[in-house]
């Protein structure tokens, strides 16, 4: 049986006329690290919220080990929560701060003692045990804010967008150290970001919403891989993957700046029904490369590169081709440079298809 | 025209024709009074100044300026005070009676030009005893006051009691036994025999002072500077006492109820004149009477009544006495005083004016107040250090009779601050 | 989340906050009901919840503000009254704001110093100097001018000190880009940093409007013109006047009370935000 | 040179309040401090000695100055805790408040708008023997009170009359600090098992006690320049018993006329003041400073 | 000549005892696009705002168009500015903020409405023309305070850290528009930022900095394959560089942990006068493919996964070796799991040595 279980969960905030989340339904094994993914507002934080108990659910259900979750105030459902800013105590030094559930749930107090210790120890708090929030930089405080979470042994682990506030490469080594800690401590641990590149690094499947409605739930090559929808395909993945409209004719498919592309059979039979499709292609799916010009040589196209960007290991070419801007990712070997005329390759069974209404993806 | 003052159009210079009416060859006289320009009162100052400047055509021209004074006699004071300071009095100004001796010793006011006899004689006989400072007249008031013991004619009657003539008013025992009789009718009605309190201001001395005049003492002595030894003497002990028997035996609410009277529950009460005017009005079912103040046991007719009001008098500054001396006996006279009594029912100065007033001779509570003024009024201390003494008095009062402190103690206590405001007098 | 437990409790807390709000309110209703009473009216109901109520309406129903409209001239005094307040206000935010701007954003020698002396200065009660105002406004012969009037109420300690709290948090990124705008300092602070503090300035308007409007000693030593009296002048002088009565003080008083509290209402969101702003800032 | 041009700038700004500043406070106060050495006597200028410290002497010698002094303290004493606490509370219980949270701030805050005279002239009507106030305690079985008219009651009846005008701005001023309490704050405490109770005294009062410290020096402050309430409702009566500071300042000033003295008692007031303020700036100081280094840093 | 020129410029702010900036030079090419990056608190922002003139040059000359600006006021220096924060005017409306600078310049109308037209358009604004700032997302804002800057024709653009508030997708695409919209214009450009991708990617040359201290001053792959010191090394190029202390004994180096590696010939001649070095390699300098195992066979080490990171398009995978946690940057059709032993080589040529003291690199 599943650990914790939303069944049709729904939310409307009072004086809205829109449901900010619709018909959610998850069911999570235990020790499971599932992250929330999607763009601002769609929800993500609502849910977390309403399964932490601080928003009422409008209708459905939530369970907890079993257990019908849906009254049962916040305190007693068997969790703990990393909030977006840290929440942390301002007047009270880290290890109040971290001691403060403890005490409430009248722990004892050498257990407390060791409980923090622990804490204080696997987070390398020590040297700021006895200082306030304000004096901690933004990495520490993340980790008094997890070292609060982690002392109070919960079977559930909420996190609030917790890396939002950290730089670039702090935000990378936390991402790290909250992955390792998860493994090390093994409590089921839901996690909401807008940023996909921490959805896909950190977890073991990842639920990705748009206004209010789940769009997919997989593990993260799954999505990244097979996505169901446009939207999943565009949100997954950096650079975002390239879309064109394309109409199919028969074996070949043009895009709307004449160019064309000849379909293998197979494709050609999917797509038999469709007369206009969306085409999507990632980055490093686009080929320069002559070993591959070699190989798919019968649909090499040409265009020009108007911006380039140096990763150091590798490179975004960008280029206007099929009527839309489009970037393709190549190693550092190969540069390119504005206003170079270049050859291409899509590598074919990399080519994703979706409905031109629905948007949903076309099985191939 | 308020944006023509932005602009500042300032009145500071007088010229001859910069104000309708001020013609040339006019000479200038500024007036101030104590009230704003909306009151009755102040329409009456206006007009009585319009008929001067026609009746001086040629000769004066008066200015009036109005003053706006708040309840607690800050404003038109503390504008007096600044302008001392600052050195722009007018030539003619409004003082209120006590304050007399504090502006005449302080230089502020000076006496009048020569009134004849006969002039003065056309005024209330408490009026220029007010007015008089060191035997030099320096002030005339337009009107007059006084305070009436007002009986309810019901209860009295219910109680069978009859009440004594101008000249026979009740003594302190006598009155001791009337509200006797009157309290069973009173209690009945959940009120008191007497209407009575002490509040806080100047109505206190000018209430009840007359308790002391009457029963043989005094607040100050005649040079209005010694204390020691007038205020506390043992006769003001032996009132003070009697006041708090008024207390204390139940006669009196200790603390101030609205409209005692005027509903009906009280049988008596101290008020000003106005009182009258006021019931006419708005208490039409009360049948109100007016007593002679009443007396100490030994009183032997002299006067003791309140009395007193604002008056006219000429400033230090004024280069032109003469001219302010018209003007205050213009702004005091008898036309001024009816004008007063028509549009604020306040008491006039002159005997002329009474006269020719109906009400004074018909009406039997406007007779009888009329007739205590003018043969019984009499002043309050007259002394630099008034403000002081009237706090003090009040002090005394409330602390004796309604906290229960020792009279003579509160007395002497009281002539120590007296003393260190006359200081500045006595010193010199 | 909301309980059932939890919602009983905010219906009695709503419960004992309507109460409480009647007692912050009983004054100003009992005021107006009985400013339509004669006053025989007013002293038989002061002991019954009559007193809260105001009569029928019938032919005397306005009899008290009839008598004190006709025969005073109590509606000019309060358009005297907001006439200064109108021009106080304007000179107060230019005088106030620009020296608390200075305060809050610009460099210059003893500043700090200067701040703390306002600071001190707040605490001044303007009843001890007043007297000296007047020597001075007599001495410049701005007697009965509104100029007179105006001048020693321009500058503000409380206000300057208000302005430098909420600017002292302004942005200085929006200064440095309006240089680059070629806009001039001045120029900046009344585009710019006015509009961008809308809140302050609706609160410093309020204040100083209810400083003006309720101030008694002042106007009655600077103006002696009855042109130029202000409301509460009037007011008093109506009201200590022997032969008013009751009913035509309440009426008055009222007259005098409901410009403040709908101006208040109107601005209300605004100088919470303002008290707020500057309150919290201090501790 | 951009430092001289800014101190340019600065002066110009500063300058027209700084020249009204001076003429009309710095000036005005100087010589109150001159005066109070002084016998000046607004009846007779001309006759001004200097008289030293005399009127020093004698202001810590008056009585009346002393029982007034003792006055004040006793209204600060029941005003600040009262009003302190009582805007803390409304402040609270509006937060909780789900609807009509505008027309509570409105209601609450009327009282401060409206005119002190005004307020205390319904105040005196309220309080009377027969007053509203009296008929209500009747209704619920207390005997009559005489309040204002009693020595011992007048002065709580007006410290709570002066709590009931004032309490909705620093109301407002709490109602901001609740405000601004990160929301977050009070879930993480629901998380860590802390009862309401918890919540509010680990929670709300360590946010608010910058504030709090703020807001009671603003009552203090108000409470010792306390005037106009006594004057209207009790003239400083019964027995001296609302006689306050600055009441016998008023008083011995402009109906007195004993300019000097009451100078006197104006610096011996305005000293008692500064201290305040000054204990104020201490108890916030650090705190403000330390506020200050943060923003700084970040800003940059 | 040099269009903008910094002599010797130092900045010590009143009440410090320490230089903000010392003695930085630099010189900047008409049209060129110049980013300054490096940790927080390094001095980028003060050298931008000395080059603007908000802040005072304590010592030094700036040149601008060969005049010396020391003592120009900022709105005289010919610059325009897009702020951290945007800076917008909140109570006007987008028109009103891009229009005011010219008007405040006297720019007849028609011109203003044209130019203003002109910078809508190509920011794609026409929707937001009359909204205020407070209505608008984060990069319509952001394209609002670049729309203000780019209408005033001015010869300098300074920015500073535009894009630091945006979410990473946002930043991504902004990125391109700033990169496409300074090629367009032509304006000399100086970016501040201390996010190394976005300096990599846009800027023609980059001046790493460092407590106040220019580090290099280079074009973005000279600083990623030639970084003069650890710091760039570490600094530049992400995930970070892998560092190791080694000890060198002939032509063999030996890890903390007791591996050793063989060095060629050439290197272990370069590392000669040296007893300990530092080593750096990059993340995708670790290779586990069979190939370059035969290759560098000699070389070939073995290590424990302890974390995986999944991005789509690579992975990357944490392991413990030569002491330290190391990274390496693998592509997506190398999947490993958690807890798998691997083998993998250093590639030699692409190994970094740093002097242990001065950590300055040692050019092989
Ligand atoms: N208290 C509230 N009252 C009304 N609507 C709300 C409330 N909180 C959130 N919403 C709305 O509900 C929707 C979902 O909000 P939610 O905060 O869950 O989004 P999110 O996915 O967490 O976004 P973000 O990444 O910006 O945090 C949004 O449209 C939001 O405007
Ligand atoms: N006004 C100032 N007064 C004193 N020191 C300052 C001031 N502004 C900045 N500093 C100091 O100067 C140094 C450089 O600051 P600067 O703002 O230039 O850094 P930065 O590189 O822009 O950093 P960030 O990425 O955080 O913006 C820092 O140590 C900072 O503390
Ligand atoms: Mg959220
Ligand atoms: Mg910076």
């Amino acid at each position: 049986m599943s650990f914790i279980e939303l069944k049709n969960v729904c939310k409307q905030y009072a004086n809205t006329n829109k449901k900010a989340v619709t018909d959610f339904n998850l069911k999570i094994d235990e020790k499971e690290f599932i992250a929330f993914v999607g763009p601002s507002g769609c929800g993500k934080s609502t849910t977390l919220r309403m399964i932490a108990g601080f928003e009422d659910i409008t209708s459905g259900e939530l369970y907890i080990d079993g257990k019908k979750m849906n009254e049962v105030a916040p305190r007693d459902r068997g969790i703990s929560m990393v909030f977006q800013n840290y929440a942390l105590y301002p007047h009270m030094t880290v290890e109040k701060n971290i001691s403060y559930g403890l005490k409430n749930m009248k722990v004892p107090a050498d257990e407390i003692k060791r409980k923090v210790d622990w804490a204080i120890e696997i987070l390398g708090l020590s040297e700021y045990r006895y200082r306030k929030p304000k004096n901690l930089s933004g990495g520490q405080r993340q980790r008094v804010a997890l070292g609060r979470a982690i002392v109070k042994d919960q079977k559930v682990f909420l996190m609030d967008e917790p890396l939002s506030n950290l730089d670039a490469k702090l935000r990378v080594s936390m991402r790290n150290e909250i992955s390792k800690l998860h493994r090390n401590l093994g409590s089921t641990t839901i996690y909401v970001t807008h940023d996909q590149v921490e959805a896909m690094t950190m977890a073991d499947r990842i639920v990705i919403m748009k206004d209010g409605i789940v769009q997919q739930i997989g593990k993260p090559m799954e999505l990244y891989e097979h996505p169901v929808n446009k939207f999943v395909a565009g949100f997954i993945g950096s650079p975002q993957m390239n879309f064109y409209n394309v109409k199919v004719d028969g074996n070949k498919i043009s895009f709307t700046d004449g160019n064309s592309m000849v379909l293998n059979d197979e494709m050609a039979d999917k797509l038999r029904n469709y007369k206009e499709v969306i085409l999507g292609i990632r980055g490093e799916d686009i080929k320069f490369d002559p070993q591959n010009l070699d190989i798919f040589k019968e649909n090499k196209q040409r265009a020009v590169i108007d911006n380039t960007e140096i990763m150091g290991n590798e490179n975004n070419l960008y280029f206007e081709f099929g009527g839309s801007s489009s970037v393709a990712r190549v190693s550092k070997y190969e540069v390119s440079d504005v206003g170079e005329e270049i050859e291409f390759v899509f590598v074919p069974h990399r080519m994703h298809f979706f409905d031109k209404v629905t948007e949903d993806a076309i099985v191939l | 025209c308020i944006v023509l003052t932005t602009v500042g159009c300032q009145k500071s210079t007088h010229e001859a024709g910069s104000i309708s009416g001020y013609d040339e060859g006019e000479k200038y006289l500024s007036i101030w009074v104590h009230s704003i320009e909306d009151t009755d009162e102040g329409k009456c100052y206006r007009e009585a100044v319009e008929s001067f400047n026609k009746a001086y055509d040629g000769k004066y021209f008066a200015d009036i300026e109005f003053i706006p004074r708040n309840d607690s006699g800050g404003g038109y004071s503390d504008k007096i005070n600044a302008s001392v300071m600052s050195g722009d009095l007018p030539d003619v100004l409004t003082v209120d009676g006590p304050n007399i001796a504090a502006y005449a010793e302080n230089g502020i006011i000076q006496p009048l030009a020569e009134i004849s006899e006969k002039e003065k004689s056309e005024y209330l006989e408490s009026i220029i005893e007010q007015g008089t400072y060191n035997d030099k007249l320096y002030a005339l008031g337009a009107m007059e006051s006084s305070v009436g013991l007002y009986y309810n004619k019901d209860i009295l009657k219910e109680a069978g009691i009859d009440v004594p003539d101008a000249d026979h008013p009740w003594t302190f025992s006598e009155f001791l036994k009337v509200l006797e009789k009157v309290k069973k009718v009173t209690d009945k009605k959940k009120g008191y025999a007497l209407d009575m309190t002490f509040p806080v201001g100047e109505a206190t001395i000018y209430y009840y002072a007359p308790f002391f005049w009457s029963n043989g003492g005094n607040l100050i002595d005649n040079t209005g500077l010694k204390a020691d030894g007038v205020f506390n003497s043992k006769e003001n002990v032996s009132t003070i006492n009697y006041f708090c028997r008024l207390l204390s035996n139940g006669y009196m609410s200790k603390v101030p109820i609205d409209h005692l009277f005027e509903s009906g529950r009280a049988a008596f009460k101290f008020d000003g004149a106005w009182e009258v005017n006021t019931v006419y009005t708005s208490y039409k079912d009360i049948n109100i009477g007016v007593v002679p103040y009443i007396t100490g046991d030994n009183w032997n007719g002299e006067r003791y009544t309140p009395t007193g009001s604002w008056a006219f008098a000429a400033s230090s500054k004024t280069k032109n006495i003469e001219g302010a001396t018209e003007l205050v006996k213009w702004m005091s006279g008898v036309e001024s005083g009816k004008r007063l009594w028509e549009k604020s029912k306040s008491f006039p100065s002159t005997y002329k004016a009474y006269e020719s007033i109906d009400v004074f001779k018909k009406d039997e509570n406007y007779k009888e107040l009329y007739y205590q003024l003018s043969k019984y009024g009499h002043p309050r201390p007259k002394t630099p250090a008034y403000p002081q003494v009237s706090t003090s008095f009040q002090q005394v009062l409330e602390n004796c009779v309604l906290t229960g402190e020792d009279p003579k103690t509160q007395l002497d206590k009281s002539v120590e601050r007296i003393n260190a405001k006359l200081k500045r007098y006595t010193y010199k | 989340m909301l309980t059932r437990k939890q919602k009983t409790i905010n219906w009695i807390i709503a419960a004992i906050m309507i109460v409480m709000s009647l007692f912050f309110l009983f004054p100003v209703i009992w005021m107006i009901a009985n400013s339509f009473k004669p006053d025989a009216a007013i002293t038989k109901d002061m002991n019954s919840i009559a007193a809260f109520i105001p009569p029928a309406l019938n032919g005397s129903f306005f009899d008290n503000y009839v008598s004190i409209l006709t025969n005073t001239s109590f509606i000019h005094y309060m358009l005297n009254t907001l006439f200064y307040a109108a021009i106080l206000i304007i000179l107060g935010i230019i005088v106030n704001g620009l020296a608390g701007y200075a305060l809050a954003k610009i460099n210059f020698p003893f500043k700090e110093r200067w701040l703390l002396i306002i600071m001190l200065l707040m605490i001044v009660p303007m009843e001890t100097i007043i007297t000296i105002h007047f020597l001075f406004i007599a001495k410049l012969g701005l007697l009965n001018t509104v100029i007179g009037y105006v001048l020693p109420m321009i500058v503000n300690p409380f206000n300057i000190f208000l302005f430098r709290q909420v600017f002292i948090s302004l942005p200085d990124d929006v200064y440095e880009a309006a240089q680059l705008d070629f806009c001039s300092p001045v120029k900046y602070f009344f585009t710019m940093v006015l509009p961008m503090s809308k809140s302050v300035v609706a609160t410093v308007s309020v204040f100083t409007f209810l400083n003006v409007w309720n101030d008694y000693l002042w106007p009655s030593l600077v103006f002696t013109s009855s042109d130029l009296l202000t409301a509460q002048i009037g007011l008093n002088a109506i009201t200590s006047n022997d032969n008013t009565t009751m009913g035509q003080t309440l009426a008055v008083i009222t007259m005098i009370t409901i410009p403040v509290i709908i101006i208040y209402s109107l601005f209300s969101k605004q100088i919470v935000e303002g008290v707020v702003s500057t309150g919290s800032k201090e501790g | 040179m951009k430092k001289k041009s800014e101190s340019i700038l600065g002066m110009a700004f500063f300058g027209p309040a700084l020249v009204l500043l001076t003429i009309f406070l710095f000036i005005p106060m100087i010589l109150t401090l001159v005066f109070s050495f002084t016998d000046f006597f607004a009846l007779n200028p001309g006759l001004t000695h200097f008289v030293g410290l005399e009127n020093y002497f004698q202001v810590f010698k008056d009585d009346d100055f002393r029982q007034a002094f003792g006055n004040t303290v006793k209204f600060v004493v029941i005003i600040v805790p009262l009003q302190g606490l009582g805007a803390l509370g409304l402040a609270l219980l509006i937060n909780k408040v789900t609807h009509c949270k505008t027309y509570f701030k409105v209601a609450f805050f009327i009282p401060v708008v409206m005119s002190l005279a005004v307020v205390s002239t319904l105040w005196v009507q309220i309080y009377s023997p027969e007053g509203i106030l009296n008929s209500l305690l009747a209704h619920i079985g207390i005997n009559a009170q005489p309040f204002i008219n009693s020595a011992s009651q007048a002065l709580p009846s007006i410290a709570v009359m002066s709590a009931w005008q004032g309490v909705g701005y620093q109301m407002i001023i709490f109602l901001g600090g609740l405000q601004a309490i990160n929301p977050a704050l009070y879930e993480a405490a629901e998380m860590d098992h802390a009862s309401g109770w918890q919540k509010f005294k680990d929670i709300t009062l360590p946010e608010l006690k910058p504030l709090c410290i703020f807001v009671f020096i603003t009552i203090t402050i108000g409470a010792f320049r306390m005037l106009v309430q006594p004057m209207v409702m009790t003239g400083g009566g019964p027995s001296h018993s609302t006689y306050t500071m600055v009441y016998d300042i008023y008083e011995t000033g402009t109906v007195n006329w004993e300019i000097g003295l009451a100078s006197t008692m104006a610096i011996v007031f305005a000293f008692f003041v500064m201290i305040l303020t000054v204990i104020q700036t201490i108890l916030t100081r650090d705190k403000e400073g330390k506020k200050h280094a943060n923003k700084k840093t970040k800003n940059n």
